[in-house]
């Protein structure tokens, strides 16, 4: 390390006094004597530790009588938090009623993926519609960034709710296979509609 | 234009050792010989009309197959009169160093080493010049052009 | 009572703090020679989170840089995104609707407020006062639940899109912001209560790690740490980006730069960030929140359902990406740690050339033998939280 | 004695507790010891210097200081008890006592020996 | 002689029992869900046996069948059998220790003189610090036998706070010796009879320095600069695992026990409960003849002083909960420059009160 | 019942003594000799000895032991200075025959005297903290003033020695 | 009952077990110990003594002897400080006093 | 005290080779005895987690937020943070795990006390995630045994107790023998170099 030798910095600032309107943090740098005296500083702490303790005691360790438990936690897997609408869960493909797959295979998940996540093989049907063979998700490299339903030019995929059952104890079982993704419409009206209000004019 | 009050007295001040400057979408641009970069660094923190105490940021660029093929680029600030500039200053391939600005500004230790760590400049006159973001043994320099994106060094060996 | 220590033949102790040290975040290493208790020497070694950030932005489009600017700085993501994104519509040379700007800032604000919560919650978490630290987690969590709301994601949000947002303000978003923050009031005055005045932590964290402000400036302090220390510098003051210029806001300043300034600090930047949530909240205008240059962004759903050189075109951008002019720019913004800067270089391809982030807690981490050694190793805690070195930003 | 006998059996209770503690861990649990897992913890890197090494000279002074303080305390027990007894003369002989061992405190204090931070 | 035998073995099962089969087990229970609730969330509560959890007593259980099958770590280079003495060292006495402090008076009892005190010797107070000061060199070889810097930090770390909060201490204590006269503590309890000679009121600053010293003593939060997560990683017991780990918490726990215990006797009137004397306790329990009386009256002062007991225990972990630690330097200046000064200052000030008192 | 605590204490002591010093690590060494005052301890509650032997715990095994623990960690001398000088063996084994001689020769006087002094009931406060104290404030003050002045030599003496160095580096 | 001569006995032999260790010592630190234990002896001597002659001047002796062997112990430890200080070693043989 | 000892150390030795040798599991093979204690075992460990928190990156802020008052990890009895790896009974890896941290990572895990587990948090810790590049380690069942994936970048705190309850469904499946595990073994593709 070189020393520093203190040499040309100024503390003047730039901008004029007015727009910048700095505030001084007190610092209180003389203590008066009783905050000095640890005892009673702690004692106002043990205050506000109490206060919590005895709130939650009544709250939700022994609620009143009658009332609603006041729980800040929540009870994972006996409760659930209510989502926001815009939440992203796991990407997951939309199926259409009569079974087969909204998407069209062509691609433009898979390039817009930062993780390259999506691997797509895709085919052509009778009627010359095409479909995707395989799509495989590798859950192990999916950020949850949403790109994927963003540039869908088919609401094929979108961001359901789902965050459950995605631990696993093997890796292997992270690829997961179209017929692991699709979901009915049913299930995923909310999102498309959602999807559909926030994507479907430039402006709004 | 207020804007190039920098400019201006670095081209009055160093005439010939600038090579260009601009002032793309407000953003003041010197480029420099790399020769002279201290000197040039020191008049830009001391000169009473300047004042640029800040050295906010150092990277490089590695423009591959042009020459110079490398830019060191420097991001000043002037709380005095809150005002930025850009110093860059090309490095050719085949002298691939420039001198620190360690004296200059004392922020600009790791800014180098990490320069030097991801594309392999050196800066002549750094105190400590090692790899700072990767691990000693990490072969080439992952920030140039021709560094492949996956190429890995995996630094565990057999364990012990 | 060195010498005496010297005269013993007393072998410097030197050890390993970190990388895997409650203290140093699992991201950087100090190799700290002792003699006793006293710090002789302190090194840093850092890049245990070096995961290619550049090379990773290099080699993706103009859109896909998005998710990674959120793990920057993973505790401000926010103000990563709209950083990044002020930069490239800085390159193209655009500028966002009112709306937008005014979003933009609720959403770095409450990313500001989220940051400097966690840092005052984990400095009180390795000084001990457990306490504390989960009372601002539990605050957090409301603040990031609004977060959620917004932008679907509570961590790595993926907000902000270049010339726009991904979608506006929800509904009701004001009415339950409002509600959270009177929680948080709450919570912040019962931390304030439970450790500014507290003798115990003031003695901790006061005089420690202090920082005279021209050595400060030398080393390249912005943000907080550098307010600490009594200068007034605040890019949302010096160069006012979205519509900073319009809120009513104060900018918080200590006088010796020690730990205890930069905790006063946080927590008055935390009250003025919800000033500056209400008042954005207040003035919000309507209108479009993207710019009407359908070049730079991706195209709307309705188009792509319904005119096919829409559809071709939307192909194009995903495939190709946008591709701003060729040229470079710096761009600043204040960050929970400081100055975060971008600079980007276009060669006029849907790739950045090259995408440099200016972390500003990167010099904060390499001022820390300046400010360690002397000092007790128990003054190593205070001093490293209360930089906030952020991994993902430091290391990148 | 008889009290000094139940402070025996209780001894002998703590340390058969203790010690059957002690055993039964040694019997269960797995084990396996390679070279890396019995290294000292250092944060997950190798120690630098072993850590037999001298500690500084504070830390003895405390010891000593510890030392001649805790006779002071020893003495003042039995006048505690005596207190009531002894009177002002026992209250002032003590405060002679304790002067002069405050001297050495004082002592101490200004050499600088109870400074940690230094 | 056999009621003598009987009532010895009554007295060292209940206190042994209450210690390790009580107190050492839910003191860990009790530290996670009273933190949990004061920091607005639960605690344990999942580990069941069939469908029932009762609000996470199960876990205590549950850690310590973990624990014991957990394996016994000895470091390379460490010296095995030092390693493994001081838990041994640790934990002793904190069990031992207990058994000098009463938990109940003196009471006539089928005209067998029971007095609720394993042990009712001469030197009371004393035997505890004789005790605990041998706690100490479990520490400190705990932390030198490691051969592991943290290990090594925290063990001196640990042992020079140990021997200064010992001294300091020691002197704090003496006020409340000069006042009552004597060191046995079941004198000392009984002498508290009377509300308003509660130790606590005659000695409010000896109290104060008595109760840091003790937490200091311990090792608890916010003196816990031996062990403290974000400095030394775990101080002292760095390289120790499984049981022997759990030894160290074990005798830590202990002692807030012990201390709750000596700090009720001497400063909180021990067994008796305010404003109501012995002798109003046993009329008031009239109804139950002459030894059920004594009995019931045994009972009460019984559960008093538990549930004054319990009432420091609670105490000692809000502190816990609530403050952030000190610095090293820091715990040492406020032995050595704060706690040992005002304790002198305080024998001299309870000297000449009591002089004048008893002119 | 005493007689069975005496020789317990007593074979514990000397087995502690005797592992302290054929012992070459100093804290090994360390350890037994604080094994055999706590046994001593023990030996004293035999003899009514209550405040002592509380003391014996405190002071000696507590306090000076902890000093002398601090020392050799200190000066880090575990293991290396351990090796018996080899010139030094033949002197070793006239020391022990010497003391053991003198050991023959004090058993067998004591022996010989055989006054066996009865072991009479103890008085009731014998031992005891106000006992022994009533003795020291009373009879003994001398001693214990000039203990005070004894120890604040040894404090002032402690930190000059082991603070020299600062004051010659002053000058 | 332990006559007054058990007591004496061991007080003995734990005395020359601490003289053996003066002589066949050859680590200062030890050599140390072994004094303490010389001295513990005759402390266990002297309230033998007392308590066979129903008399406390024994134990003020010892309470006294306690207290110079804590003194004693304080400055002796730190000669051996700054001994070592100029030559690292405890080992008697390579003391040398006069260079000290 | 010697031969005490040695004839512990040797009756522990044999015991251990009995286990070891799955001749215990033989011999006691349907015995409901085993059987039950070793459900007891599997119960007492599955609800008493000590963490080691290998906290690197982004997902450490959604650890926070596990430990914090909403989510409550101490609900399982997993709370207790213990930073020596001796203490510890699961590794939980959070966040990235680049090449410089690999050799940190592969000793924390071998210092570890048996029984031990390791929890990959976050898509990172799973497989990289999306730094797909010269830097990271691509997964760390690469270096060490992992137990449970949770993918998720970061995982909500939902996920995280999923997998920790998964882990629970794991443990509680154990047989006596599958302890200890040993080294990190040194797999081939932790050393493997692609371009
Ligand atoms: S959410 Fe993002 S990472 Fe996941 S599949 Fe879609 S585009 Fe890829
Ligand atoms: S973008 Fe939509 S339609 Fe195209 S491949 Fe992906 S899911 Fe299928
Ligand atoms: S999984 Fe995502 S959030 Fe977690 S460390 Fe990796 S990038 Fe960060």
């Amino acid at each position: 390390m070189t020393q520093f030798d203190g040499k040309g910095s100024q503390v003047t600032v730039g901008v004029p006094a007015g727009r910048l309107k700095p505030k001084r943090v007190r610092r209180n740098l003389d203590l008066t004597l009783w905050e000095k005296l640890y005892v009673f500083e702690i004692i106002r702490g043990m205050y506000v530790t109490t206060k919590h303790f005895a709130l939650n005691m009544l709250g939700f360790v022994l609620p009143p009588r009658g009332k609603k438990r006041s729980v800040f936690t929540v009870y994972y897997p006996d409760e659930k938090v209510v989502l926001p609408p815009a939440y992203r869960g796991r990407p997951v493909l939309v199926m259409r009623p009569d079974g087969t797959e909204r998407c069209v295979a062509c691609g433009l998940c898979e390039t817009a993926c930062p993780g390259h996540a999506i691997s797509i093989v895709g085919a052509e049907r009778e009627n010359g519609e095409r479909y995707p063979l395989s799509y495989v998700l590798d859950m192990t490299r999916c950020v949850y960034c949403g790109f994927c339903e963003e540039v869908c030019p088919k609401e094929a995929i979108v961001m359901s709710s789902e965050y459950q059952g995605l631990a696993e104890t093997d890796r292997s079982r992270m690829r997961y296979s179209k017929e692991q993704l699709l979901r009915s419409e049913e299930s995923v009206k909310g999102r498309i509609e959602y999807i559909r209000r926030i994507y479907s004019k430039c402006n709004y | 234009m207020d804007a190039s009050v920098t400019l201006q007295r670095l081209t009055e001040r160093f005439g010939d050792s600038i090579l260009e400057t601009h002032s793309y979408r407000g953003d003041d641009t010197a480029v420099v010989k790399k020769e002279d970069i201290v000197a040039l660094c020191t008049f830009l923190r001391d000169d009473g009309k300047l004042l640029y105490n800040f050295m906010m940021d150092l990277t490089a660029v590695d423009y591959l197959g042009r020459e110079p093929r490398f830019e060191v680029v420097y991001h000043l600030y002037s709380l005095r009169y809150n005002r930025r500039v850009r110093i860059k200053a090309g490095v050719p391939e085949s002298d691939c160093s420039i001198d620190s600005i360690v004296p200059v500004w004392i922020a600009a230790d790791w800014f180098e080493r990490e320069v030097f760590d991801l594309y392999g400049i050196a800066f002549n006159g750094h105190p400590d010049l090692r790899r700072l973001l990767l691990y000693e043994g990490f072969e080439g320099h992952p920030l140039r052009k021709d560094y492949p994106v996956k190429k890995r060094q995996p630094l565990i060996g057999p364990i012990n | 009572m060195s010498e005496i220590a010297k005269d013993l033949h007393t072998e410097h102790m030197v050890i390993n703090m970190g990388p895997s040290h409650p203290v140093t975040h699992g991201t950087v290493k100090f190799l700290v020679t002792l003699d006793g208790e006293t710090i002789e020497d302190l090194k840093v070694e850092i890049g245990y989170l070096h995961r290619g950030f550049e090379k990773m932005c290099e080699s993706g489009t103009w859109y896909q840089v998005f998710p990674y600017t959120d793990r920057l700085n993973y505790v401000s993501p926010l103000i990563n995104n709209v950083g990044y994104a002020l930069a490239v519509e800085k390159l193209i040379g655009i500028d966002v609707p009112e709306r937008c700007k005014y979003v933009r800032v609720i959403a770095c604000e409450l990313s500001r407020i989220a940051d400097h919560m966690t840092n005052v919650a984990a400095g009180g978490l390795e000084l001990g006062a457990f306490t504390a630290f989960l009372y601002f987690v539990e605050a957090r969590e409301l603040v990031w639940d609004l977060i959620e709301m917004l932008c679907g994601a509570r961590v790595t949000t993926n907000y902000v899109r270049i010339g726009g947002l991904k979608n506006d303000l929800p509904d009701g978003f004001k009415q339950k912001t409002l509600e959270v923050f009177k929680r948080c009031r709450v919570l912040w005055s019962d931390v304030n209560k439970l450790l500014t005045k507290n003798r115990v932590f003031i003695d901790r964290v006061r005089d420690v790690g202090t920082m005279p402000a021209e050595e400060a400036i030398a080393y390249g302090f912005t943000g907080p740490c550098l307010r600490a220390c009594g200068v007034p510098y605040d890019v949302r003051k010096a160069n006012p980006y979205l519509v900073y210029d319009r809120m009513d806001f104060e900018v918080p300043i200590g006088e010796t730069g020690d730990n205890f300034d930069k905790y006063l600090v946080r927590m008055e930047e935390i009250n003025q960030s919800m000033r500056i949530v209400e008042q954005a909240l207040e003035q919000l205008p309507g209108g479009p929140i993207n710019v009407d240059m359908p070049y730079y962004r991706w195209q709307s759903k309705d188009d792509i359902y319904n005119r096919i050189d829409s559809l071709i075109f939307h192909f194009k951008t995903v495939i190709e990406g946008i591709k701003p002019p060729p040229g470079e720019v710096y761009l600043a913004v204040e960050s929970g740690n400081g100055e975060l800067g971008f600079y980007l270089v276009s060669d006029g391809s849907g790739k950045p050339y090259k995408c440099r982030v200016r972390p500003p807690c990167f010099p904060l981490t390499a001022a820390m033998p300046r400010m360690m050694k002397g000092r007790l190793i128990a003054d190593i805690v205070p001093t490293f939280d209360m930089i906030n070195m952020i991994g993902g930003e430091c290391d990148r | 004695m008889s009290e000094y006998i139940h402070v025996l059996i209780m001894l002998v209770l703590a340390a058969a507790t203790a010690g059957g503690m002690l055993v039964a861990t040694s019997l269960i649990g797995p084990k396996k010891s390679f070279i890396d897992k019995m290294e000292p913890f250092e944060c997950g890197e190798s120690p630098i210097v072993s850590p037999k090494l001298r500690f500084s000279v504070k830390f003895y002074l405390v010891a000593l200081f510890f030392v001649i303080f805790d006779i002071e305390a020893v003495y003042a027990y039995p006048w505690a008890v005596l207190f009531k007894e002894l009177g002002l003369f026992g209250f002032i002989e003590m405060m002679i006592f304790l002067t002069i061992l405050a001297i050495g405190l004082i002592y101490v204090w200004r050499r600088g020996a109870l400074e940690w931070d230094r | 002689m056999v009621a003598d035998l009987i009532e010895s073995v009554a007295k060292i099962v209940f206190i042994f029992s209450i210690n390790l089969g009580f107190f050492a087990p839910i003191l860990g229970w009790v530290e996670r869900k009273q933190s949990a609730v004061m920091q607005d969330r639960i605690g344990a509560n999942r580990a069941n046996i069939g469908k029932f959890t009762i609000i996470g007593l199960f876990h205590p259980i549950a850690d310590a069948v973990k624990v014991l099958t957990k394996e016994d770590f000895v470091p390379a280079g460490a010296n095995k059998f030092f390693h493994t003495l001081a838990p041994f060292i640790c934990l002793v006495p904190a069990i031992a220790t207990f058994s000098v402090i009463p938990f109940g008076g003196q009471y006539e009892l089928f005209g067998h003189h029971v007095n609720l005190v394993i042990a009712d010797l001469d030197v009371g107070i004393l035997f505890v610090f004789a005790l605990t000061s041998l706690a100490t060199f479990g520490v400190v070889l705990a932390g030198w036998s490691s051969r592991s810097n943290w290990s090594l930090l925290g063990g001196l770390r640990a042992s020079a706070q140990m021997l200064s909060y010992e001294v300091a201490m020691g002197l704090a204590i003496i006020g409340i010796i000069m006042v009552f006269g004597t060191l046995k503590l079941s004198e000392i309890g009984a002498m508290q009879e009377n509300f308003l000679h509660w130790g606590i009121f005659i000695q409010p600053l000896g109290f104060i320095l008595f109760f840091t010293c003790a937490v200091a003593e311990n090792k608890r939060v916010p003196f816990d600069v031996p062990e403290a997560e974000s400095e030394l990683v775990a101080g002292y017991f760095t390289e120790y695992s499984g049981l022997k780990f759990v030894m160290f918490w074990m005798s830590e726990f202990l002692e807030i026990v012990t201390i709750s215990g000596i700090l009720t006797t001497l400063f909180l009137g021990a067994w008796h409960i305010p404003f109501v004397t012995d002798a109003m306790l046993l009329s008031f329990f009239q109804f139950a003849g002459p030894n059920g009386a004594t009995i019931l009256a045994m009972l009460v002062n019984i559960a008093t002083f538990f549930a004054k007991v319990i009432f420091f225990i609670w105490l000692q972990m809000t502190i816990r909960w609530t403050l952030p630690r000190f610095r090293y330097d820091q715990v040492m200046r406020l032995c050595w420059k704060m706690i040992l000064p005002l304790s002198l200052i305080n024998i001299s000030i309870t000297g000449l009160v009591l002089l004048l008192w008893i002119k | 019942m005493q007689l069975l605590m005496f020789y317990l204490l007593g074979l514990g002591a000397v087995v502690a003594a005797l592992i302290m010093v054929t012992n070459k690590r100093p804290v090994r060494a360390a350890m037994s000799l604080i094994a055999t005052m706590s046994f001593l301890a023990g030996l004293y509650v035999l003899l009514d000895a209550h405040l002592i032997a509380a003391l014996q715990l405190i002071v000696y095994a507590g306090a000076i032991m902890v000093l002398f623990l601090f020392v050799i960690m200190l000066l880090n001398i575990e293991e290396k200075e351990g090796r018996l000088a080899g010139s030094a063996l033949l002197w070793q084994m006239i020391a022990i025959a010497v003391v053991g001689l003198v050991f023959v020769l004090m058993v067998s006087v004591v022996k010989l005297s055989d006054n066996v002094v009865p072991l009479g009931e103890a008085a009731a406060l014998f031992g005891t903290t106000r006992a022994v104290g009533k003795m020291l404030f009373t009879e003994y003050l001398l001693p214990f003033e000039i203990a005070s002045v004894l120890l604040l030599a040894a404090i002032v003496g402690a930190v000059i020695l082991a603070k020299r160095r600062i004051d010659d580096s002053d000058q | 009952m332990v006559s007054l001569n058990s007591y004496l006995i061991l007080g003995a032999m734990l005395f020359s077990i601490g003289a053996v260790g003066v002589f066949t010592q050859r680590n200062a630190l030890i050599i140390y110990m072994c004094i303490e234990l010389m001295l513990n002896a005759v402390n266990l001597t002297l309230v033998a003594f007392s308590r066979f002659l129903n008399n406390l001047d024994g134990h003020v002796f010892v309470f006294m002897i306690m207290t110079v062997a804590a003194a004693e112990a304080a400055v002796g430890l730190s000669i051996i400080i700054s001994l070592f200080r100029n030559k690292p070693t405890v080992n008697v043989d390579d003391i040398n006093l006069s260079k000290g | 005290m010697g031969s005490i000892k040695g004839r512990l150390g040797a009756l522990r030795r044999s015991g251990q080779e009995l286990l070891d040798s799955g001749e215990a599991e033989r011999l006691l093979g349907g015995s409901v005895l085993f059987t039950k204690v070793e459900s007891v075992v599997n119960w007492a460990r599955k609800y008493s987690f000590f963490l080691y928190p290998f906290v690197t990156a982004c997902c450490g802020m959604e650890f926070m937020s596990v430990a914090g008052p909403k989510y409550d990890l101490d609900r399982f009895g997993a709370a207790l943070p213990r930073f020596s790896p001796r203490q510890a009974d699961l590794l939980m890896v959070v966040g990235t795990i680049s090449h410089k941290q690999a050799p940190v990572l592969v000793k924390v895990y071998n210092q570890m006390t048996e029984p031990k587990w390791v929890f990959a948090f976050g898509v990172c810790a799973v497989s990289g995630g999306f730094y797909d590049n010269y830097a990271t380690v691509q997964g760390i069942d690469t270096l060490i045994p992992v137990d449970v994936y949770v993918p998720g970048c970061p995982p909500r705190p939902e996920m995280v107790i999923d997998g920790l309850m998964k882990l629970q469904e794991k443990v509680a499946q154990e047989r006596w023998s599958d302890w200890p595990r040993g080294a990190a073994p040194v797999t081939d593709e932790a050393k493997l170099t692609e371009c």
